[in-house]
């Protein structure tokens, strides 16, 4: 198998399974008994928030460990505009967002907040001006994505950063696609809450986390017995935890390096790819990316099948960003670029890994030329 | 420049399901799909186009027809895999069918005959049995022509 | 070491363990992936929900996978508040709840519901008149623990079924400290909504559940991706709800005999408690418990400090509820039942498992005595 | 009947920490408190209580003076685990030393003897010192009182 959706989750590193291994055994204490056992494994969730800490660039009492990527975006949205309410309730984001952060925003539209959503250049950029102009007295929060997760580009939230600061205006920043991608630390994004999803950087499922900048106002979503400093109560998942820490360790260890390689593979797949198949563009090609998304779009066939299409032989690809709903919809991050209904329908996307080999490359240029040419044989459109 | 991107927003307790429940015989009729192409103009009695606008999705359908029966079938399909297999598995209950039979073929017919479809994937099988439709219209129109020219 | 806090969490079974590897090694696909990779995670999440639902005796359809036992809580809460506002703004519980439903009704008010706060008996049962009596027209949720986590007192949560649904009521119920524990199946207790936590019943951490009955109007608290029927958005830890499944169907199986076993174990301990040791009483020992667990106030000393002389001896137990905070609190359910804040102060919670054995409870008496004696010989208090 | 159960709402983003941090010098001066007990009635010079109403911790503190200096020294203590070996140590530092200085002693003094104390256990610390504080007001009162009387 060849695993071309490394956005949608990453294998767990071996070495993280192993740092988790004692949590899930002899060690299950709960952080907040108080006996030494219990006590042995809040010390495991204060050291892994301190690795992390350091992975990210910031002091270990910003973490705030999640359930997921998700739901840390829903408590920087919600728990910005609930704490923020008395001061606004403009919220400013894009279009190209994740649905965590969309459908967030619906749901806050509902409660009487009014959100701005801002349009992207063809290349997939947000575009910076509007965003200037969108910003109003009644403004409390804006939230951008540091990269787009079917497209890889990256977004300039440093000069977001500059913009919201000097207007008094809170950061979101959903990292969750660039954090063990792009050797900038979070910390220094200049945000003022960041989001990280433990499993897109070789970590365990059902753990993210959210930077909150000392001092960030933010009401608590899930109310309970005052974990993660009243931020997000819940017993904590030790095991996951831990993994997540030794996972983001090692994977921000020698990023650069890493990033360097797999942008080298990424390249020559899409070089290789324009050379054999004809009628194909890739998505946001002129932007800044992380070095491990390529978008594609073939003309007169759909994106679904052209990835059944590898899947049968043997390449794990996708439409885009895996939505458990199933719907047909073709990506809104495309559309809001300008591609027609069916040019997005007609996109896969290929997202690479630690895994993945030179001969990898070759392998999914050639499967994709025979399926391209396979569907456009049977396509009733040109 | 408050437009809201263009999608749904998922109504809490719509079941969804898994994304991916093909059968085999889905499957073998995506990988290998049955009268792909098109007729001839000479050869062609009836041709129908249909699309879901929901979807994109887009079918073309020819039928040649011969002592009242479907004597060939051909189509084109763009779509996803639920469109092309269940197409494709389509023309291959209709052909040879006597007219009567093939006008009264439903979408259930070809889920039946794939061994079932993802749920959110049923719309999708509309487009196969929609273009036969129209290209039996088509073909009543022309016999109706010719029967008047004659 | 002689674990008595499974109140506070259980060790992970090692079957259950088993069960959960292969999703954190060779098959580390996301559910909601467009290839046979992914659907292999999706059929693992949909087994797992099958499992669970035949425990819990309700359709898969009506389990929804959490985080935590505390995220479920404020899933039924806050969910059915924002739910039913149209119809009204009265919620109603009881004083002995678990923090993550009291500070969930506190954020609750804080948002202009109104909650009511029902008494209970001496013997820490919810009063059914004060229930009645609290019933109006304003009502949409009433929300019972099945038994108290400090005390393991059952409440009469049919009862309470027959009322609401009598009125029109919804009624959310938290299950997390009887499922495993009691026969009766959670899903015929007549609740619309009734919370489970994994690590209580030898899971893993980092899984909730949360029965919601079909037809039950409930706003998600965590949007994005629509997973889990749009209830609860977020990439679906396969592992631990894979763990989550294999653990309830083992403890579920075979739960009467070993319910039996343990509290036989619980009521020897506490008679040779009550033999050998002066000015001690067992908080609800006149009341349905379930057969774990055994509040015990001491005269005289301080809980914390019985706690560490027992931990210094080698047996874990606890104040209580474990609460992250280290706030130095009494339990406020014992304060609900009638205790002094003294009496409270001086209390335990020892709560049994399936590794507790006959000699494990003697070594408990024993050390227990020995503590309540030296701490009795430094108290200024008689 | 909406009487909300008397406990305090978390405030988000207050920091709390580990609840166990005991070190290995506290842990031994629970184990083993020193100087507990009570002092004679005619051996007692200066006699303190006092309590913490925020949680309950409750401490007794007895001194006799000999030549200026506490000669001897007891306390009982109901509380937590730092509540007992706060009240331990505060008596080592006190013991023999000469008035003034015992009356110099802070619960900085008391912690760092200890090697620290978790952070929200710090109120606790407080009762020690106090209690001296007030059995040494106690006996400054008895001596008042004798010299009056002689
Ligand atoms: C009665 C009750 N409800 C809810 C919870 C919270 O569950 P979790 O620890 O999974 O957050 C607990 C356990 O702490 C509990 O005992
Ligand atoms: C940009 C972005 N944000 C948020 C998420 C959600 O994270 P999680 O899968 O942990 O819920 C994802 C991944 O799906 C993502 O790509």
């Amino acid at each position: 198998m060849i695993y071309l959706d490394h956005n949608a989750t990453t294998p767990l590193r071996p070495e993280a399974l192993e740092a988790m291994l004692p949590w899930l055994g002899e060690r299950w204490g709960n952080p907040s008994s108080p006996h030494r056992f219990g006590h042995d494994a809040r010390v495991a969730v204060e050291g892994a928030r301190e690795r992390i800490a350091a992975c990210v660039g910031c002091r270990p009492s910003e973490i705030v460990f999640c359930g997921t990527g998700t739901e840390s975006d829903n408590l920087a949205l919600r728990g910005s505009a609930h704490a923020l309410r008395p001061k606004g309730r403009h919220l400013v984001t894009t279009a190209i967002e994740h649905h965590a952060v969309l459908h967030t925003c619906r749901a806050l539209e509902a409660e009487g907040f009014r959100v701005t959503y801002l349009p992207v250049s063809a290349g997939g950029v947000v575009d910076l001006d509007a965003l200037e102009a969108s910003l109003g007295p009644e403004t409390i929060l804006v939230s951008v994505m540091h990269a787009n997760n079917d497209t890889g580009v990256v977004q300039p939230v440093e000069e977001i950063a500059a913009l919201t600061r000097e207007r008094g205006v809170r950061l979101h920043v959903d990292a969750v696609q660039t954090a063990g991608k792009l050797a900038r630390r979070p910390g220094d994004l200049g945000a003022d809450l960041v989001t990280f999803s433990a499993h897109k950087l070789y970590g365990p499922k059902g753990v993210g986390a959210l930077y909150v900048r000392e001092g960030t106002p933010l009401t608590p979503v899930t109310t309970g017995g005052g974990h993660e400093r009243g931020f997000r109560a819940g017993t904590e998942n030790v095991a996951g935890i831990v993994g997540f820490a030794e996972a983001a360790a090692r994977t921000f260890d020698g990023l650069e390096a890493e990033s360097r390689r797999v942008s080298g593979l990424r390249d020559r797949l899409e070089r290789q790819l324009l050379e054999t198949v004809p009628r194909v563009s890739v998505n946001g090609a002129g932007s800044t990316r992380v070095p491990n998304t390529s978008s594609l779009s073939f003309q007169g066939i759909d994106g679904e099948s052209i990835v059944l299409g590898l899947d049968l032989r043997g390449i794990c690809a996708s439409t885009g960003s895996a939505c458990s709903t199933g719907e047909p919809e073709p990506s809104h991050v495309l559309l809001a670029m300008g591609l027609s209904r069916r040019e997005a329908q007609g996109s896969i996307r290929l997202s690479l890994g630690r895994a993945t080999r030179d001969e990898d490359v070759d392998v999914t240029v050639a499967a994709l030329a025979e399926t391209v040419q396979q569907l456009r044989r049977i396509s009733s459109v040109r | 420049m408050t437009n809201a991107p263009d999608e749904p927003k998922p109504a809490a307790g719509t079941p969804t399901g898994p994304v991916l429940f093909y059968t085999e015989t889905l499957l073998e009729h995506f990988r290998n799909p049955r009268n792909v192409g098109e007729l001839a103009e000479a050869d062609t009695d009836g041709f129908g186009l249909v699309g879901d606008p929901s979807c994109g999705d887009q079918m073309k359908l020819w039928i040649a027809v011969r002592d009242g029966r479907i004597a060939k079938i051909a189509f084109q399909s763009f779509g996803c895999p639920g469109a092309i297999a269940t197409s494709s598995m389509l023309t291959e209950l209709a052909e040879g069918k006597p007219i009567e039979e093939a006008r009264r073929i439903t979408d259930d017919d070809v889920i039946e005959a794939l061994g079932g479809i993802p749920e959110n994937k049923k719309h999708c099988s509309l487009l196969g049995v929609q273009a036969l439709q129209v290209a039996l219209g088509d073909w009543e129109g022309r016999q109706a022509a010719k029967a008047a020219r004659s």
